[in-house]
């Protein structure tokens, strides 16, 4: 199986006390949903986040039904601030 | 459209002044740390930019708004680390042949900024 | 509000990169004097102005929109006679507590400018 | 009979060849329509832009029932074009 790279930042990377995981991935791609599941399993402290963290993948906002291929570089993206 | 984007731990200088061919209107927008967060009384905060995306997603909204509004140059500078309190976190400069296209440019950027742009205030440091 | 108005026949400098205490958004505006007039080519334009009304229109329109739209501060320089292609003949700096109401100002100053504010492009010199 | 001082700006200017023309008024005042009068009787030239003139009096626009008085400075404001 192989691997996606998944880096945290801000309230993200705060409450997992890193900044990034790495999760397994099957060739045939996961969903966010199982992304999760993985992450959670590893940063069960990231959990109260996924209600309003949006995942990115390779720099693109993942659509809904969007999949994670091995190789991919995914972030988790809390509620944004700049400016 | 010229674009440029820079993302920099260093103090925003001055703009250059010098406008661009056909260029009837220029907006400048300087977003400025407040004293004051959550009422408390700050000395700064720190911004954190995940830069390839911040950058990708900053081109594809100037994109997707200069079909609606057309303008000539799009010139961004955010910071990063810490920003004291009356030092700007955030520079724009949009040159347009008129000011309408400008300053729509501008406001609508900074909303789709504010939503979309992976940039965070990701602390404040009390005083 | 402390507003500023300035009826110059020099060129416009660059403005002073201060900020007053409280601002969180400074928005600036340069009117650029462009290259083509009525389809001809000219060198610059020629503006006359009616300074004690435009000064007392600038101040009554900024006070109204200062109640729908609170800044800080509000400067205006607009300048008179002959201006090249290329240099801008007006420049607003506004500061707000939030970038809403700094570019709500600009946007309707600049509306108001331009159907009450006793300022005319007199005439155009061509190439 | 006091006076009203007229100031020209811009193509009023243009029309009427110089910046200003003193009119004559009465102590009581005189409304928009009789300084128009008595200023095309000095400056003719002046009638095709009667339309789209707007009338200042001591530099506030004058209102539909305003009255000028003697001493009073009145413009005429051509469309402006300002910015």
């Amino acid at each position: 199986m192989g691997e996606v790279r998944v880096l945290f930042f801000a309230s993200a990377s705060e409450a997992a006390g890193c900044a990034e995981a790495t999760v397994p991935c099957e060739e045939g791609g996961i969903r966010e949903s199982l992304l999760w599941e993985r992450l959670l399993a590893k940063h069960p402290s990231l959990a109260s986040l996924r209600g309003s963290v949006r995942i990115a993948k390779n720099c693109e906002y993942l659509a809904a039904d969007g999949e994670l291929h091995p190789g991919d570089e995914a972030a988790l993206i809390p509620p944004v601030s700049g400016g | 459209m010229d674009v440029r984007i820079q993302f920099t731990d260093q103090k925003i200088g001055p703009s250059n002044p010098a406008t661009t061919d056909g260029a009837g209107a220029v907006v400048e927008f300087l977003g400025v740390v407040r004293g004051v967060e959550r009422d408390a009384k700050i000395s700064g905060l720190v911004y954190e930019i995940y830069e390839p995306m911040a950058d990708r997603m900053v081109r594809r909204i100037v994109e997707e708004l200069d079909a609606s509004y057309p303008c000539l140059t799009f010139q961004l500078v955010h910071r990063h680390g810490f920003v004291p309190v009356g030092e700007a976190a955030i520079h724009l400069r949009i040159e347009a042949p008129h000011r309408t296209e400008a300053i729509r440019m501008l406001e609508h950027f900074m909303n789709r900024l504010k939503t979309d742009v992976p940039i965070w205030k990701s602390g404040f440091v009390p005083c």
